[in-house]
């Protein structure tokens, strides 16, 4: 008789951290298959796990991109700036000064590898939590910031939750609170370069839990028929607010295996492996480039930090689970690798750490200076108005001008003015 | 000047704007090789090519998000919804992405996409080829909301939703695709070519987007309609003898109020009508709006004529579309001034 | 009696019904083991065990559309979507499927499934944790559309809602899930403890669905709203020292509009407000009902407070939401016998 | 450079048919799994076709039910029964009698013989284009033809287009005129019944086309998570009005294979094969009965006809298409297979042909006995305003009120009676 199956993860608060259900693979095992090759004769590689930093830090296999020490360093440096930047930002958020945030942490390979195996025309559809792509692509933390701030200077104009940023001119698209939605909307830009014959690929990024959203199918859909040039990114970061994986389908089959079932090729890396993701990355990248069309892609890692700030993980999980991980830490893997290499030292790893520790310090200083949402300078409250279409329609005219007399109406009637 | 009815005028909008602009795409269930269910993109496929013209799976959410993304990229795509019944699986790609894409990130991104969607009754489609859902999306900010009610207007206004730079969803009133239609389907069918809108221009001009016409000027009342109701609305100002100025909205989103309020203003009356459901449909804004700003002139209470508050029924199509019978009972009871 | 706040009035109403009916099932995004993000299902997963409270996958389509098929097999679904901002992936089900299965089956198969999902701003959630999209649902005949006001309310018109045989879409305003909230950010927050409708029974009991509530009888204005605003705009009028009677919608589809004209027709003035955006909202509805009903016995134009005609904005959180100077601008217009 | 690929049917009309890109196997060879086979153990039946009527009409391999003659004697009279039906039907539409139909012609093994696999307790949630599971169940021929005829005895009250029937005492689903809303629903009634510990299954049936849109997703992924007894049929008739099945996805990889990628077995079997649609759906059904979950099938058939009666498919497919179809019909083959086994006769089909056509034109003169859409007694206009809600709220009431007024109105202006 059947009987409603409910998927269960391992352990819950108070119970030994297992990780036995992540299925692994030794670092350099999965073969590569050639950039062309079709997907129904690539089925494996969905399963496995691509993974190219061995236990000895050592860089092997043939998914290993050869990288010089130089680029590595650069990697390192983002990632770092990355988790820095998270950190300072979480601390801002518990002290009030902003309302809202999400960190990366102990994701911060997967933007970041990625970002630097794709080439800066390529086109990024990512989710809140990417940060990484910002770090690559070069974008001003004090920018980053005052959208964090919703200040003079927000990005978004005080239109959006902190974190939800964009940056057209450095091919990042705007972020959407409502989850996977970019997912199918890179494939469409893909589709677009396809048709004006341009070189550019598209890349985008969901949470394991965002799969589950109708926007996956869409994506994986549109990608297929047409032979999009886009590569999907699932980040499995194991848990979706409170819900693990298998909630969202990851108990039977891996989220790459989703791809081959639509001829996608599905490829399951080790996301905490700078040196796999970017492998892999550019893989993809250079399949979708040359004709060949799209990748599906599942990033194995671990949010090691509570969904945002408005989550306690404490209720859902054990608290030292992200010690007993078993793909580690992506920071500290590839410093490990670096060190290996004899390219890298602890002394160098812990002055960068000041370097980018204070260039977080500064900018946070600048970027308070243009103002906070409850402190200082505001944003003009007209901007509310503006946007909703290109032009200024009568309705929005007026509703403007009713709120000038709303404000002077507070004062006569002795009401608060609108600010929390 | 061509006679056209509005599957060829709609037809050419987009025949022009190819021609004129490579970065027009046509997408859509059929639009294609087929040329379309309602044939409103036959040949373009032929002229324009299959990268230009594309056969979309059957998603209506994907055709919408896909669109999405292909605007961005500079594209500029009109996606066919093969019935505005369908429309509902894209209506969160619609309002979370489509209508907020500028607002968001204050004007960075935008996707000024054009979804086309036949809409209405009085086809014998049943409940899911018959429905009107425009006040769905008309309380959706940053979408425009247009629906055109003859070939000339529907090649202008099309034309312009395309060259427009804010998304637009663009509704077909898929019963008066080959003539107007007064409500009574026992009469013998008209073509467009019968009525003066059915002169339609070869190449490029515009109907403005949010600007509604004065499709019949006249004193004793206003009548604020759109799509297929104008036609059915004359024909019962006629049998009633009734001096109505009737106004097509044509764009109910962003609503033109001033025109339509200065029209109540003279006549002091008021009759809205729509094919859609009563409850909460785009009467109720109108109603609302025209209250608002007129209230000192009415004579008597506004009237509101629109489909029942029930799903369209195959069986009884004219006992639900709102007939000449509907738009004359709310006449009389806008023309009364006495409480009732 | 107990105190209760609405998170706990709304958790009891389902430990109620599920106690006393073994079809009800509660289902959602992180509703089981961690008993939701506001925690209105806090250990019911504890109580009645993971196959009666599911932890959903984040699929807001795939979970009504499941409902639906529980529903017809006999279940009683409680689905909770997270916040009403993501409610739009299941439009297609709502529209299509949950609102027409009696009807177009003539009865012979019914999918009475309850939608909970947490509305409205005030939460400094920005345009997609803030939405108030009460409207679209109410122009889809079918399902019924319900907000209540107060713990009392919540959990009597909850259970109300979970033994209906009509499907159901129950806005929770979240704003006010912990205590009454008169707009003024600035005034501590008020718990639910205060106030008389924070005493609620601990068994089960019903508050109907489909009627109105006065909850300040008064002679010189009627105050038609619901959610969070029936207090802001209380305190607006007690600021004003207007003699209002305000109604608490609670059910907004199907409408019971006949006391809701009585009393404007007492009062020969109205107000009508709500958070969700102005344009095609409930209140023009509500303004073009009362209007049809009530013209002879308006002394002043029905005045509508709403949200603006744009997304929530992060940062403008108080510009945006309609306080108390909104409602008393509207109040003082409805007041005005004069011409303008 | 990337191009857009545009998946392309092999003819269109005026080309010689050619169906030489239907991948097909030898009948029998496919081996069957057990029931309890892990979805990842047995992927390749996805790719494969399975097959149990030889070119020699006999059946063969492990996939055959090994039916009694007697049962594929009921099942021959069932598919004949729905061929004519449709004939029948479709004819009276070109009459003006009805509004509209759509036929299953090609297609009947696909409902007919899964209908009979399944057991009488199991719920059917079929699209448009399954009639042949009424036939099996036993729905009265007047009471479909009511429907189709929207008469005084139309099951649906008038609310409906033809076709769109529903038989809750037969346990098959309202039809939808929304595309694949049901797929994901059947999985919910699946899970209700694993959650109230009922052993009885569900059972779903979409188009290719229809695997397009996100309810597809939806309910792969509900029947995955929670492996819900539900059989997932998918019938690959090749088009989708005039697009063909590769613009739904079905050029990379077949329709089945999206299930293995989420963990579900998919199985791909010849729809115009009685006996292995019955093996599959057997087997599929015992899986489910007995816990192991959701099975995805993909029936490989043909629509015969056109769409429906709105459509013309010469102007989109070559016109003799069905002639060379290389699966051949359905009710043939399983015709030609009891000849083979020497328990059936041209005689007896002709004599059968005959009685079944008889009755459904017995059945049509009942039938129209009840009135017609637009001839004869009418079903009463106030039909309209009930079962919106249970009971009848104020709005409609006020509504039915005012089109008796109406109808006044009408005659008083000289306005014509509301009917075509
Ligand atoms: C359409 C929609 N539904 C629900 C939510 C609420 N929500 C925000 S994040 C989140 C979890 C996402 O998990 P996952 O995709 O795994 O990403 P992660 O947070 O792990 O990076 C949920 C349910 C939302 N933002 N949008
Ligand atoms: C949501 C939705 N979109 C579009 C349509 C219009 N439509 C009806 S049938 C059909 C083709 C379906 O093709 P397929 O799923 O292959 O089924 P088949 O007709 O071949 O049996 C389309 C596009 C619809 N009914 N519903
Ligand atoms: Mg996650
Ligand atoms: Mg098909």
């Amino acid at each position: 008789m059947p009987r409603l199956h409910v998927p269960q993860p391992p352990t819950r608060p108070g119970d030994k951290p297992d990780f036995s259900y992540v299925a692994l693979s030794p670092a350099g095992v999965i073969p590569k298959p050639e950039v062309q090759a079709r997907s129904r004769d690539m089925e494996d590689v969905a399963h496995g796990l691509v993974r190219v930093l061995d236990d000895r830090h050592e860089a092997v296999g043939q998914w290993n991109p050869q990288l010089d020490a130089e680029d590595l360093q650069v990697g390192l440096r983002h990632m770092l700036l990355t988790r820095i930047f998270d950190d300072r930002m979480q601390r801002t958020q518990r002290q009030g000064k902003i309302s809202f945030y999400m960190r990366s942490y102990g994701e911060e390979a997967v933007a970041v590898a990625a970002a630097m195996a794709l080439q800066p025309g390529d086109m990024l559809f990512p989710s809140y939590r990417q940060q990484g792509i910002y770090m690559v692509r070069g974008k001003p933390l004090v920018e980053l910031m005052c959208q964090l701030l919703s200040n003079t200077r927000d990005m978004c104009k005080g239109r959006q939750l902190p974190v939800m940023y964009h940056w057209n001119a450095g091919r990042i698209f705007s972020i959407s609170g409502n989850l996977t939605t970019q997912f199918p909307q890179a494939v469409g830009w893909a589709m677009a370069a396809a048709i004006r014959n341009e070189d550019h690929i598209a890349a985008t990024w969901i949470g394991e839990g965002s799969s589950a959203e109708a926007d996956f199918h869409h994506g994986l859909l549109f990608a297929a028929v047409h032979q999009a040039p886009v590569i999907m990114n699932i980040v499995n970061n194991q848990w979706a607010i409170s819900t693990f994986q298998g909630t969202a389908g990851g108990e039977q089959r891996s989220f790459a295996a989703r791809g081959p079932g639509y001829g996608v090729p599905g490829i399951r890396v080790d996301g905490n492996d700078f040196l796999a993701v970017y492998g892999v990355t550019q893989w993809a990248a250079q399949r979708a480039r040359t004709g060949g069309g799209p990748t599906l892609i599942e990033l194995v890692t671990y949010r090691a930090s509570a969904h945002s700030t408005s989550d306690d993980p404490s209720r859902y999980r054990p608290k030292e689970d992200y010690e007993h991980w078993p793909l580690g830490d992506p920071v500290e893997r590839l410093k490990n690798h670096l060190i290996a290499r004899g390219e890298w030292s602890e002394k160098q790893h812990k002055e960068l750490h000041a370097e980018l520790d204070a260039h977080v310090v500064a900018s946070w200083k600048e970027a308070v200076s243009f103002g906070a949402l409850n402190e200082g300078p505001r944003l003009d409250r007209h901007l509310m108005f503006e946007d909703v279409y290109k032009d200024f329609p009568d309705n929005l005219r007026r509703q403007s001008e009713q709120l000038a007399e709303e404000i002077k109406l507070n004062a006569e009637l002795g009401l608060a003015a609108p600010k929390e | 000047m061509a006679q056209m009815n509005m599957i060829q005028a709609l037809n050419s909008a987009m025949d022009v704007t190819m021609a004129r602009d490579p970065s027009v795409v046509v997408m859509g269930e059929d639009v294609g090789y087929f040329g379309g269910v309602f044939r409103v993109t036959d040949g373009l496929q032929r002229k324009y090519g299959e990268h230009r013209v594309l056969d979309s799976p059957i998603s209506e959410g994907g055709i919408v998000a896909t669109a999405i993304g292909m605007a961005v990229n500079g594209l500029k795509p009109v996606a066919e919804i093969q019935f505005a019944d369908y429309i509902y699986p894209a209506v969160d790609q619609i309002a979370s992405e489509l209508a907020r894409l500028r607002y968001r990130s204050a004007g960075d991104f935008t996707s000024p996409v054009v979804i086309r969607a036949p809409c209405g009754g009085g086809i014998r489609g049943g409940q899911t080829h018959s429905q009107s859902p425009e006040a769905i999306f008309t309380h959706i900010c940053g979408v425009k909301v247009v629906m055109p009610s003859n070939p000339y207007d529907a090649k202008g206004l099309l034309i312009a939703a395309i060259e427009d730079e804010d998304p637009i969803i663009f509704f077909e009133p898929k019963r008066i695709y080959n003539g107007p239609f007064d409500g009574d389907p026992n009469k013998p069918a008209v073509p467009w070519s019968t009525h003066p809108k059915g002169d339609v221009p070869e190449g490029h001009y515009k109907v403005p987007i949010g600007k509604s016409e004065i499709v019949r000027p006249g004193g004793a009342v206003t009548i604020v309609t759109y799509g297929t109701m104008v036609y059915v609305c004359e024909a019962a100002a006629r049998k009633l003898n009734i001096d109505a100025e009737i106004i097509d909205v044509r764009t109910m989103s962003p609503l033109d109020i001033d025109p339509i309020c200065s029209s109540v203003k003279k006549t002091g009356r008021c009759v809205i009508a729509h094919e859609a459901t009563r409850f909460c449909g785009f009467g109720a804004e109108l109603s609302a709006s025209i209250q608002e700003e007129c209230f000192w002139y009415l004579e008597a209470p506004i009237q509101r004529v629109a489909g029942w508050d029930t799903p369209y029924p195959h069986a009884f199509e004219w006992e639900y579309f709102p007939g000449q019978a509907r738009v004359a009972l709310a006449l009389r009871a806008a023309m009364g001034d006495e409480q009732q």
